[in-house]
């Protein structure tokens, strides 16, 4: 987010910047994998209830993850915008990233909650423990992005994001996808296959 | 670490060309990010929709891990442009689900849990 | 000095294995002063497929280092030597080589876990442990008294804060019969070592394992828990008592008459409520 | 805040001492504040170390009781591995990969900076476990009490707050290396100087690239089981506890994915080292640089396959343990390549016995029998035997003492020199040699045979008539001799700088780029950036090879002129150099004043975050090139 040129010449002819992003990507997938793996090895391993097919509301968090896939486009909507210069295109796509964002959040604090309400938490049983620190995990990440998203969000209200900067929003392009398809894995394995 | 050997990293007569090559292919335009966006949303649909088709329970869990998949895959391959990017990072994106699908896989084996 | 520093050393680790004199019977440990079969094939094991060749190969690379640093020295107002960049046949050599080497190792490896991971034989004893801290608990689930009660052997637990007194727990075994145990743990991980008899096996709680042993002379072999288990970790420790088949059942017939449930030494059981 | 943050850090351009150092980002600075703190850590765990071997030094002892014993072997084992010998290789990472490829700093200065103060902080917060446990002064040792190893449900179970400070420790100073390692990655792949092509970067320039990408991929791994361990821990959750179904081995497999590569991680770039020091004092090009480097490539991927032989005796089952110990056997392939390549470097050389040669040698020597005992213990049945004993205690240090530290030791008395202009005193450092290496020899060796003779680790204490009480007398006295080694060092580092014996820009004859420049270097590193021609560019600088393959001196090469003049210029040398800055200090700060507040109360944790927001704010705003 700093307002340096693109690096000069460099190595491999690639940017510093959006290496460094790749290679925290590469090792996110460690990260999330480690998270996943503990909540496959536990699936259906819970001593006592509630049991994940007592509390999946499957319509509800396909709509979030639809919201979340939807915030992808929106995210590279918005680097197209910025790359033609679009200032105006940059910042509507920006704000619909991050609100889309927001509304994934507060959805997802909606399941924690009613979920709490029927009795899981993270100390309840096995599904409790690794469905709230995976799907934690993943929230955590999507705050943070929210976040960036919001500080550039400012930063091109003030007209501090120029077409040449665009690497700014890339390399937040590429966090925000990456979120969104571990979302996409999330969905699938712990959603909707329920052995 | 294959990954330094790999295509990404070239010697430096060889850098110039290929960082104009990168800025050629850039990056699609809007429209086919929308088309792109399109078929997301309708794959989403159809995952949804044969989780309550009861006739394919059986085969249920691999098409929604080709879907999921094809998915992850437009994804990565669009909207973080590795489809046009330096082949650099989808080694070092392989690389590390590769990883971590394996490790997770023998850990799972060892210890009695299943994948799916 | 280094080669003889070696060779000392060598010299030392045999004579003291071998002979390993002097150690009290009832905590002597010594892996290479096996007496049951398992603990047998795993020294030998050792000592021929790996530490007979390591022991080779490692007297042959100090001698080239050393041999290298005194022979190439800079001596005084000498060239500067040819510049060899390497040489790829010597490479190939010893990438292959080792690797042929090494690759026979597997043979012991793979035969040596299949042999001691089988199941106990059908006529073996069965015992089962239990690891608590930090005591052990012995039952002969086939050992029952008129009440159908299974003969159990409780250890002390330590009291958390003080040293362990008093003599482990003994776990009494036939000679040369084999004995298929299964270990289990009420709290934190263990591991059930008796160095003489067989190399260990963890005790994880959640988790049932299970291995066979068995001594082939009679005596008392001293074990001790072999994974940090917390504070009293060192004094986890236990007796094996292997008897004539005779003495062993005379043993049990006494142990069942005192009421089903054998104590060592002093004091309250580990498990009160353990062994239905 | 930030805006007077930001004046401040301006002013603390111009200061001198103390605030140029808290506010540097210059590669060659933070690497030295690497190495020194490293050193003193090294200093805290060797005490730890000592404690230990004289409570062992004889039967029923009772120098430490029990509780203050497995305290202060898990700090010593947590401090040894993550607070020495990671962060000694991060301060030759940080002094030399820049100089080594041709480049001003590294791809990231100001992340560098941060990298260091977060493990300075994440260090600190670690030892001051040791004052939660009442009154220090009484024997009352606070300091996590599981091993450095954690194993759950043990760790789960132990009260006080130990093991809270050990697992936010680890996670704090995973932050540093992940950062650390993403920051070298950068740089080797993208700031080389031209010609410096992959095939012609040093080989220590090869083993920090594999390293930072163990470290990337490794770091994840451990940084989820500790955030498991302490959800477990603070807020009930069930991952590790057996009661609900959690299971306590999914811990091991966790702790040991990372573990091993992390042996690796550890003893790779101490690899490096040696196969700098051997070329330069055996005057001969490393033997076989393409098979060295594959084969370094071939452990770094090879170790992601056998971290199941730490639970050989777990019970995973036949199937596992014996393609675990398959595993396990062959990576002794591309670690013998290693070492018959070294062997074949010193062979036919006309080599200089000085002090860092002593040392990589003395690496070797020791780094055949820790890779000897490695594949000892990796024949499955009889290794039933040797876990858990002191076999295992003999075979780490031989790898992680005789080896990383040897080998680091000897790059110590390598760059010395380079980083400070001074040579260090050659006597004393033979000195220290010998008796590191014979100390080292009569604490470790014993211990082999205390293995086989049936002695677990871990434990405070042992009966009398165990046959074990002659080489624990032993090894004492090893460990006391290290310890006087140790202070050996510290007397020749002290003597030599104030002896003033000038260095000089190469006083080794070397090879590598970073013997081009000054000693010590000045800020801007190179005043041209090179052009590198060939593989150890400096030596073809000044040598040629006759028809025969006899190097030949060319003619005003490289080597004969110091480049005075560069001194004298100071700061007027015109380059742009990245600007200090205080932010990255701030937000390292920020980390463990969070961590405090998770373990004590919520409401220091939102000063965490505040002060971790102003830093990374601050640093994202501040104008500053990188």
């Amino acid at each position: 987010m700093s307002h340096t040129p693109a690096a000069l010449e460099t190595g491999t002819g690639l940017d510093n910047r959006k290496l460094l992003m790749w290679l925290f990507l590469a090792s996110e997938c460690l990260l999330f994998g480690s998270l996943i793996g503990a909540y496959l090895l536990y699936r259906g391993q819970s001593v006592v209830g509630p049991y994940p097919e007592d509390l999946f509301d499957i319509p509800f968090t396909s709509v979030s993850a639809f919201v979340l896939l939807m915030s992808s486009v929106t995210m590279v909507l918005a680097l197209a915008a910025i790359q033609r210069g679009d200032q105006r295109g940059l910042r509507i796509w920006l704000l619909s990233t991050a609100l889309l964002g927001l509304l994934f959040l507060s959805g997802q604090a909606f399941e924690f909650t009613e979920f709490n309400h029927e009795g899981l938490s993270l100390s309840s049983n096995l599904f409790g423990t690794t469905f709230f620190v995976l799907t934690g995990f993943h929230g955590a990440h999507v705050t943070v992005g929210v976040l960036i998203l919001l500080s550039l969000l400012v930063m091109a209200w003030r007209g501090r994001l120029t077409q040449s900067q665009s690497l700014n929003i890339e390399l937040a392009g590429l966090y925000w996808h990456f979120v969104d398809v571990v979302w996409i894995v999330i969905f699938t394995l712990i959603y909707l296959i329920q052995p | 670490m294959t990954l330094a050997e790999s295509r990404g990293i070239k010697g430096p007569t060889e850098r110039e060309a290929e960082a104009e090559e990168v800025k050629e292919g850039a990056h699609p335009g809007p429209l086919e990010y929308v088309k792109i966006g399109l078929i997301l949303a309708v794959i989403t649909a159809v995952e949804v929709g044969i989780y309550y088709i009861e006739a394919i329970e059986d085969v249920l869990v691999p098409i929604l891990i080709v879907l999921s998949a094809i998915k992850f895959t437009l994804v990565v391959l669009w909207f973080m442009h590795l489809r046009f990017d330096s082949r650099l990072f989808s080694w070092l994106l392989a690389g590390g689900l590769m990883l971590a699908g394996i490790l997770m896989v023998i850990v799972l084996s060892t210890l009695g849990g299943r994948l799916v | 000095m280094r080669r003889l520093v070696s060779v000392a050393l060598l010299i030392a680790l045999v004579g003291l294995l071998i002979g390993c004199a002097g150690a009290d019977p009832d905590l002597d440990q010594n892996t290479f002063a096996p007496e049951g079969d398992v603990a047998r094939m795993q020294r030998d094991i050792l000592i021929v497929w790996v530490l007979g060749p390591a022991a080779v190969i490692f007297v042959v690379m100090q001698a080239l280092l050393i041999y290298a640093v005194i022979r190439f020295r800079r001596k005084k107002g000498q060239e500067l030597p040819r510049q060899v960049h390497g040489n790829n046949r010597l490479e190939y050599a010893w990438t292959i080589a080792p690797a042929i080497l090494l690759l026979m190792l597997i043979v012991p490896t793979v035969a040596g876990v299949i042999e001691l991971g089988r199941d106990a034989a059908d006529d073996a004893l069965r015992v089962r442990v239990v690891g608590q801290q930090f005591s052990w608990t012995f039952q002969y689930p086939d050992l029952t008294d008129a009440e159908g009660k299974p003969l159990t052997v409780f250890g002390l637990p330590g009291e958390v804060g003080k040293p362990s007194t008093g003599r482990p727990a003994e776990l009494h075994i036939p000679v040369d019969r084999e004995i298929g145990v299964t270990l289990e743990s009420v709290d934190v991980i263990h591991s059930f070592w008796v160095p003489k008899l067989a190399g260990k096996l963890d005790v994880v709680p959640g988790r049932t394992n299970s291995m066979w042993f068995n001594a082939t002379k009679i005596g008392s072999y001293s074990g001790q828990c072999a994974e940090f288990c917390g504070f009293q970790h060192a004094d986890m420790r236990l007796i094996v008592v292997a008897e004539s088949e005779e003495d062993f059942e005379a043993w049990v017939a006494d142990q069942l008459e005192g009421g089903g449930a054998a104590r060592s030494g002093a004091g309250e059981p580990a498990l009160v409520s353990y062994g239905e | 805040m930030v805006g007077a943050l930001r004046r401040l850090r301006q002013e603390g351009e111009s200061y001198q001492g103390v605030w140029s150092w808290l506010t540097t980002v210059d590669h060659k600075r933070i690497g030295i504040m690497y190495g020194v703190t490293a050193f003193l850590f090294f200093l805290m765990g060797g005490i730890e170390a000592l404690l230990l071997r004289i409570q062992l030094s004889s039967p029923n002892n009772a120098v430490l009781d029990p509780d203050q014993y497995n305290r202060i072997f898990t700090m010593h084992g947590t401090t040894m591995i993550f607070l020495v010998v990671m962060p000694l290789s991060a301060a030759f990472f940080n002094l030399l990969i820049p100089l080594m490829i041709g480049a001003r700093d590294v791809a990231f200065p100001r992340l560098n900076a941060f990298s260091f103060w977060v493990f300075l902080g994440g260090g600190l917060f670690m030892n001051a476990s040791f004052f939660t446990g009442g009154n220090i002064l009484k024997g009352e040792l606070g300091a996590p009490d599981a091993g450095w190893f954690g194993y759950a449900p043990l760790s789960l179970q132990s009260a006080g707050t130990g093991i809270d400070f050990w697992a936010f420790g680890l996670l704090i100073l995973g932050v540093a290396s992940m950062a650390s390692g993403f920051n070298f990655i950068v740089t080797i792949f993208n700031m080389r100087a031209p010609g410096m092509t992959l095939l012609r970067m040093p080989l220590f320039v090869w083993m920090t690239l594999v390293t930072s990408f163990l470290i990337i991929f490794a770091m994840p791994i451990i940084t989820v089981a500790l955030f498991q361990l302490l959800f477990d821990r603070l807020y009930g959750a069930n991952f590790f506890n057996f009661e609900a179904g959690g299971q306590p081995l999914l811990w091991q497999h966790m702790f040991w994915l990372f573990g091993h590569p992390e042996v690796y991680i550890l003893i790779l770039p101490a690899m490096g080292i040696v196969s700098e020091v051997l070329p330069t004092f055996s005057r001969k090009p490393l033997f076989g640089y393409p098979f060295v480097v594959i084969s370094g490539l071939a452990i770094a991927f090879m170790s992601w396959g056998v971290w199941a032989h730490h639970m050989y005796t777990t019970g995973l089952g036949p199937i596992a343990n014996s393609a675990f110990g398959v595993s396990t056997i062959l990576i002794a392939v591309p670690t013998g390549i290693k070492i018959f390549n070294w062997l074949a470097t010193l062979w036919g050389g006309a080599i200089s016995l000085k002090t860092p040669l002593f040392f990589a040698v003395g690496f070797i020597s020791m780094f055949v029998i820790g890779g000897l005992t490695g594949v000892i213990h990796s024949i499955v049945p009889s290794d039933y035997q040797q876990q858990d004993t002191y076999f295992v205690v003999a075979h780490l240090h031989q790898v992680l003492l005789g080896g990383a530290m040897f080998g680091l030791f000897a790059g110590i008395y390598y760059w010395f020199p380079k980083f400070t202009g001074r040579l260090l005193h050659e006597g004393w450092g033979q000195l220290h040699f010998w008796l590191m290496f014979i100390g080292f020899n009569i604490t470790f060796q014993p211990m082999m045979i205390l293995g086989l003779l049936g002695m677990p680790r871990r434990i405070y204490s042992y009966p009398e008539g165990a046959g074990w009480e002659w080489w624990n007398a032993v090894a004492t006295v090893g460990a006391l001799l290290i310890g006087v080694s140790i202070l050996v060092f510290m007397f020749n580092v002290v003597l030599s700088l104030r002896r003033n014996d000038q260095a000089g820009p190469d006083p080794w004859d070397g090879r590598t780029l970073e013997w081009a420049i000054p000693s010590p270097p000045p800020a801007y590193n190179f005043r041209e950036i090179p052009t590198v021609r060939a593989r150890d560019d400096f030596w073809h600088q000044k040598y040629e090879e006759d028809e025969t393959g006899r190097p030949v001196p060319i003619v005003g090469g490289g080597a004969q002129e110091p480049e005075e003049e560069e001194h004298a210029e100071g700061e007027g040398h015109g380059i742009h150099m990245p600007s200090p800055s205080f932010f990255p200090l701030i937000a390292a700060i920020g980390l463990p004043i969070i961590a405090t507040g998770l373990i004590y109360d919520a409401a220091i944790v939102a000063v965490g975050v505040a002060v971790l927001v102003v830093g990374i704010y601050g640093w994202a705003l501040e104008p500053a090139s990188e």
